[in-house]
Formats: structure tokens, sequence, C-alpha cells
């Protein structure tokens, strides 16, 4: 079986990250007065449903650059990449990942302060090959991006 | 044992660059146990991300972020030396903190 | 839909031991975008704590525990394996070294510590994945050397290369049948040649591994359980003769290469 | 016909015994090292006469004219369709293709075998996740349907070791993995030109 990563993880250069461990499950500090969990969007079993429930229809902007594997390896794991550059889409406040075909499409959604880069990597489920989302709103309204990542059926036993 | 965060916090140029690893199952409620029986969804709902005390990310996450999630955030400013805190809740009321300093 | 190359782009971290990958690049792009930010980490960190937890009847830890440079000594311990031990007069592997000290040690039922020795559906880690997680973090970048001075370790190896090539169950698999030769691919799934030295070296050396599809780090006494339940035969016990052959006959041909668990896998 | 087939596992056994750790202890090894699980039971790990002929590396030096008896009981053992009908449904014939599970322990024995073709042949051109142990059988159709191409492909599927002794390729008919019909629409997915192995990818 083919390495992901050939490079191992060494514990050296993991020393790099570390990790405190707070034993009490101490409460979040001052906790950012978050916009609500959008929980409406996130119950959406169809994607037009949570592209409703997160505002109006989104228009493509070119703006938005959207980077998902073109294949996945396993579609447990996909890695994406949201970067808006704010010149050319300014004021965007939060940023939301779909996956069209998933049986919740909202994935996540990002409330981002002012003074912080629209920049989101992370990781998501994709059930099956089908159409990623990036969807940023600014100023009320919603742009998005799209690509289409396909997931390959991994593996000798199917 | 509260969720175990990896975080490395780099400057780079006048912004800091933020990637967390988060011990956490995700699961997402759909899927069945060996024995056949439901596997209860158990998965990350807030994520938020902490210079010093200041916010600068609040993720709300669903199941479908993956197992053991990965989040890389950006923000301007930030001095090597500074804290840089993430913390999470999941939806069974479990919470997971991890913190490190910009280098 | 076009497939999408990207072989301008250089990963250097990810070409450096794997040959043009039989998959010709298909995952460049994915894997690239993985980057190495790989969860075993937190698995290494469980494996070393369950080292020093005391358990058992005997509420002792692991320290004692000798896998084959001396009690303790876990540095560079995991390369060395499968290996002979005197004090059980018997070729082990990592597992079932573990399991003896498990029982001797610790004083623990050895029904109790092979029950579930690998994670099923819905569990989130062994105590056994943690530990050789850890182990095998603690023989990262040595180089693979198992011990095969012993009349009995060279026994093991022939048993195992025999096993390799033996045919059997409905489809007439055998190891062979997939891994035998190099450059070669089930759907998109690259093969390693573990007949060969590149191929035995970069499978031996790049477990245990997380498991993207699974959420977990895997050992490879687990891949092999796995790859015969795919090859339709019974299920394959941990620590069993066969296993610890199969083991000793890739660990030998990669025999020089590099220990790069625990690596990041499908 | 038992009796044929462990009369040549006996010379077999003979003939590869410079190569083997004695057979018995092997079988022991299997019998200590490996236990039942659901449908796959302890009997599967003994070997018949293909099994044994073709548990050696590639290169052994075997008893070729052995081997040759072999290739030949096999090629005599093949069944044709019953109704001489070689075509079922080459759309049926997609999914068998592209089903990996089947005979497994963790399959549902209740549900049909699926054939793997995917897991080693390129078929449909637009499908990308194809193996490479086998060799590609894209536009297999214009091989054409005569009855001599009919029969070659049959017995390719039923019992490959009929030609090409020691393939890697599991006897799906001879070993029972699929039923008469299911190798029909196979047959179909390779040959019917409808069908999208003999397609341009969309």
């Amino acid at each position: 079986m083919t390495t992901i990563h050939a490079k191992g993880i060494s514990r050296r250069g993991w020393l790099r990250w570390t990790v405190i461990l707070s034993a009490a499950a101490a409460l979040p500090g001052r906790v950012w007065a978050a916009v609500a969990r959008p929980e409406a969007a996130f119950g959406a079993t169809a994607l037009d449903d949570a592209l409703a429930a997160l505002g109006d229809t989104p228009q493509v902007h070119e703006g938005i650059q959207f980077t998902t594997p073109d294949i996945a390896e396993n579609g447990a794991v996909v890695p994406i990449r949201v970067e808006v550059d704010s010149q050319a889409l300014p004021n965007v406040s939060k940023v939301s990942v779909l996956v069209e075909m998933n049986p919740n499409p909202l994935a996540a959604s990002f409330d981002i302060p002012p003074g912080t880069e629209v920049y989101i990597e992370t990781r998501v489920k994709v059930a099956q090959t089908c159409t990623l989302y990036a969807v940023a709103e600014a100023d009320g309204q919603l742009y998005m991006q799209s690509r289409e990542t396909k997931v390959t059926l991994g593996g000798c036993g199917g | 044992m509260a969720g175990r965060i990896k975080i490395r916090a780099q400057k780079k140029g006048d912004m800091t660059e933020v990637k967390a690893l988060m011990r956490h199952p995700m699961e997402t409620g759909m899927r069945k146990d060996q024995a056949g029986d439901p596997i209860p969804a158990h998965f990350i709902t807030e994520v938020s991300v902490f210079h010093g005390d200041q916010p600068v990310m609040q993720g709300h996450w669903g199941a479908a972020v993956s197992a053991n999630p990965f989040l890389g955030v950006r923000f301007a400013g930030g001095e090597a030396g500074d804290t840089v805190r993430v913390v999470w809740t999941d939806n069974q009321g479990g919470t997971g903190e991890g913190e490190t300093t910009i280098r | 839909m076009k497939r999408h190359h990207l072989g301008l782009t250089l990963f250097a971290a990810w070409l450096c031991s794997v040959p043009l990958a039989a998959d010709d690049g298909v995952f460049d792009q994915y894997r690239d975008l993985m980057g190495d930010d790989n969860p075993a980490v937190f698995v290494i960190d469980e494996g070393e704590e369950l080292w020093f937890m005391p358990q058992g009847p005997e509420s002792a830890t692991l320290e004692a525990c000798d896998l084959g440079l001396g009690p303790g000594v876990t540095a560079g311990a995991y390369v060395r394996f499968p290996r002979y031990f005197a004090d059980a007069d018997a070729v082990m592997d990592l597992e079932s070294r573990l399991v003896h000290c498990m029982t001797t040690i610790q004083g623990r039922d050895l029904e109790a510590v092979t029950a579930k020795p690998y994670s099923l559906r819905g569990d989130f880690g062994t105590e056994m994945e943690a530990l050789v997680t850890w182990l095998a973090a603690e023989s990262e970048g040595a180089t693979i050397a198992p011990e095969q001075t012993h009349a009995a370790e060279r026994a093991m190896y022939s048993l195992g290369e025999e096993i390799f090539y033996y045919r059997a169950g409905p489809h007439d698999f055998s190891c062979a049948t997939c891994h035998e030769q190099s450059g070669m691919r089930i759907r998109l799934q690259a093969l390693p040649d573990l007949t060969s030295h590149t191929g035995a070296a970069e499978a031996w050396g790049s477990w245990p591994a997380y498991r993207i599809s699974q959420g977990l780090v895997r050992t490879m006494g687990w891949r092999l359980r796995d790859c015969f339940r795919q090859q339709r035969w019974p299920e394959l016990q941990m620590g069993s003769e066969a296993s610890i052959a199969l083991q000793t006959y890739m660990a030998v041909n990669a025999a020089g290469g590099t220990m790069t668990a625990p690596g990041l896998k499908r | 016909m038992k009796a044929l087939t462990a009369g040549i596992t006996i010379i077999l056994n003979a003939s590869l015994m410079a190569w083997t750790v004695a057979a018995d202890e092997i079988e022991a090894v299997l019998h200590n090292s490996f236990v039942a699980k659901n449908q796959a039971t302890m009997e599967r790990l003994e070997r018949d006469a293909v099994q044994t002929a073709c548990s050696a590396p590639r290169g052994m030096p075997l008893d070729n004219d052995m081997l040759a008896a072999l290739r030949e009981e096999r090629l005599n053992a093949v069944v044709l369709p019953a109704d001489g009908q070689y075509l079922g449904d080459w759309q049926r014939g997609a999914e068998v293709a592209t089903n990996g599970r089947g005979l497994q322990s963790s399959d549902d024995p209740t549900q049909p075998n699926g054939g793997n073709c995917y897991a080693c042949h390129q078929l449909a051109p637009g499908e990308v996740a194809y193996g490479t142990l086998g060799p590609s059988l894209t536009g297999y159709g214009a091989r054409g349907q005569s009855q001599a191409m009919l029969q070659y492909t049959w017995t390719k599927l039923w019992d490959t070791h009929a030609y090409n002794l020691c393939s890697h390729m599991p006897r799906f008919g001879a070993q029972g993995i699929l039923t008469e019909q299911q190798l029909k629409d196979v047959m179909a997915y390779l040959l019917d030109p409808a069908s999208p192995v003999n397609q341009a990818a969309e």
C-alpha cells in the first residue's frame, strides 16, 4: 500500500507542535459574541435548502479561490482550502462549505471577524463524487465558487 | 480526558498562520458498529481560535467534518511569543482545548 | 472529467522513497493538499502513556519489558523485529512480544489482552494499536534490520516466503497474486512488490499507519488480517506463526530500508 | 473426477518437494494461525491441484507435462451455457464488474457475489478507477461475436487456467463465484457494442 506521505511524522518534528492539556474542561474564555450556529442550514438535507437557509441564492465570484482535489483517494478525508482576495471581494464575514450529495450538504460554516484573513483549510467527508461549494457572505450578499471532486472506490474488497 | 489539540502557529510576513489538529471521532450517527448497533452522533459543533483572548475565528461544524479534524486559519499581526488558543465543544457536551505560542 | 496532472508540482517529501507511483500520480494533488498533518501523533502520545501506566494484578508498567535491546529500551527496538526471544523460546513480532510482557510482567490474563487487539468499526483505537504506534515512532528514521542470526529466525523467513505464495480459497488468491510484481495496482490502489527490496522497504517501513478511511492507526498485524479477509481466507490470528512468518519475510526483504512509520495512508 | 484431481495433486506435491517446506508442515502452521469466520471456513485453506501447482514463485521450474495434463483437465471441465446463449444484459454485467464484494467473511452470503473486474482491468474508458494487474479490456467488443470468440471468452471467465495455467485471475465459473447468468451479463458487458466498454468515454 503506497504511503500517502512517505516522510514519517518525526516526533522531533512534532515537538514544534505543543499541546497544553488542561485537565479541567475549561470553558472557552470570553466567547466572542459569535454569530449563532446556523442550525436550519445544518439540518437541511438538500443543497438548495441549505443555501436558502444561509441567505439568498449565491452568485459565482472569481474572488473566491476554492481548492479541492480533482480525485480523492478516499471520501472520508477530502482536504479543501478557501481563500478570498479581499480586494476583489471585501468585507467577507462568513465562509461556508457545502458538499452537494452529502446527507446534510452543509459541512461547516466559519464566522470571520475583522482582521482575520479570509482563509480556511480543513478536511471534509464527501459521500460520493459530486460538486463542492465554497460560499462567502459579504455585506449581506452570498457569493460562491464550486468544484467537482471524484471519490474513488478504494481498496480491493470494494 | 479533555480532547487534545495540537497547534502550530507560525509568523508569515505580517500575518500569523495557525494549523490545528484535534483528537475527535466525528461520528455522524449514521454508522453502525461491528455488532450492527447504531453508533451515536458525536461531533464537534463549535470551535474557536483565539490570539491571546482576541477571537480570530469561530467555526460551526457539522458531522461531515473529517475525523481527527484539521483546521488552518490566518490572521493579521501576531508576534513571536504571543499565545494562540483553540477550544471546541461537541454535541455530547465534551470539550477540548490546546494552546501554543507563535514562533 | 479531465484527469488533472500536476506532474510539475514538486512534493519532495512524497517523492523520496516512492517509485513512480503505480497510480501514475493521480493522487499527487490530493496528497499535496493533505500535507504532513498526521493524526497518528495523538496515538503516539497515547501509546507512550500506556507504556508507563501500571496495569494488571501486579499493577506494573511495561518499563521492565525487554524488546530485544534490554528491559525498557524502546528506541530503535521495533526495526529489529521479528526476532527470537530465549525467554519465550520463540520468534516474536512486536504484538506477541507485548502480549508476553503484559502477561508475565503485569500478570494480566492472556484471554483478556488478546480478546480485541484491533479496533472494530465504532472503536477509536485499542491499547495494542497505541503501543505499537509509539514503539514504531521510537524507531522512526532507524534502518530496518530484523534479526536473522538465530536458526529459528531464518526458518521463519522461509516459512513466510512459502505462505506468501500459498494459493487458496475460492479466488485462488495468495499474497503473491497482488504483491509479486512492481508498478501494479488494484483500482487506484498502488501495490508494492513485496518480493523486492524497494517494495518491501516501502511497505514494511510505513506500517503502522494512520488510515484516513477509518480514522485509526492500523498495525501490520491488522494489515495482514485484513488482506486475508479480502483474499476470502479465514481470519488470521494476531501473533500467530503465519503472521510472524509473513512479517519476517517482509522485514528481511526490507532490510536496509528506513523506518518511516507511522505512515499516512488511504 | 475427484480421484483424477487427487491423483494430480499427489504427483504435484512430489514434484514440488524441492521447493517446499514440507507441505504438511505449512498446512499445520496455517491451521494453527487462522480461525473460521462466518462463511470463511477453514476448508478454504485446503488446496486443489491448480492451487498446489501454482503456489510457487514465478519462474520456479515446474514439471511441464504435469502442467499440460492439468491444463487439459481444466479445459475439459469447462461448462458452457446450458441454452447456448452466451450474452446476457450488459447493464447487469456492469454491476457485476464493479461489485468487489462476495464470499468474504465480512460479506452477506444472501447477496450476489461480485466479479470485481475493475479491480484488475480497465473496461469502460470513462471509469478512471481501474486496476492494472490484468490487461485492458477496453473495446473488447471489436473482437466480434464468432462462436470461437464467445467460447474463448466464456472459458477465460469460467476457468482461465484452461488456457493460461497459474494465471492470477480467479476461476469465476469453476469455483462457483459467479452464476451462469452473471457470467452471461459480464460477457455482454464485454462484447455488446452498446456497452460503455465499447463506447468512447463521454
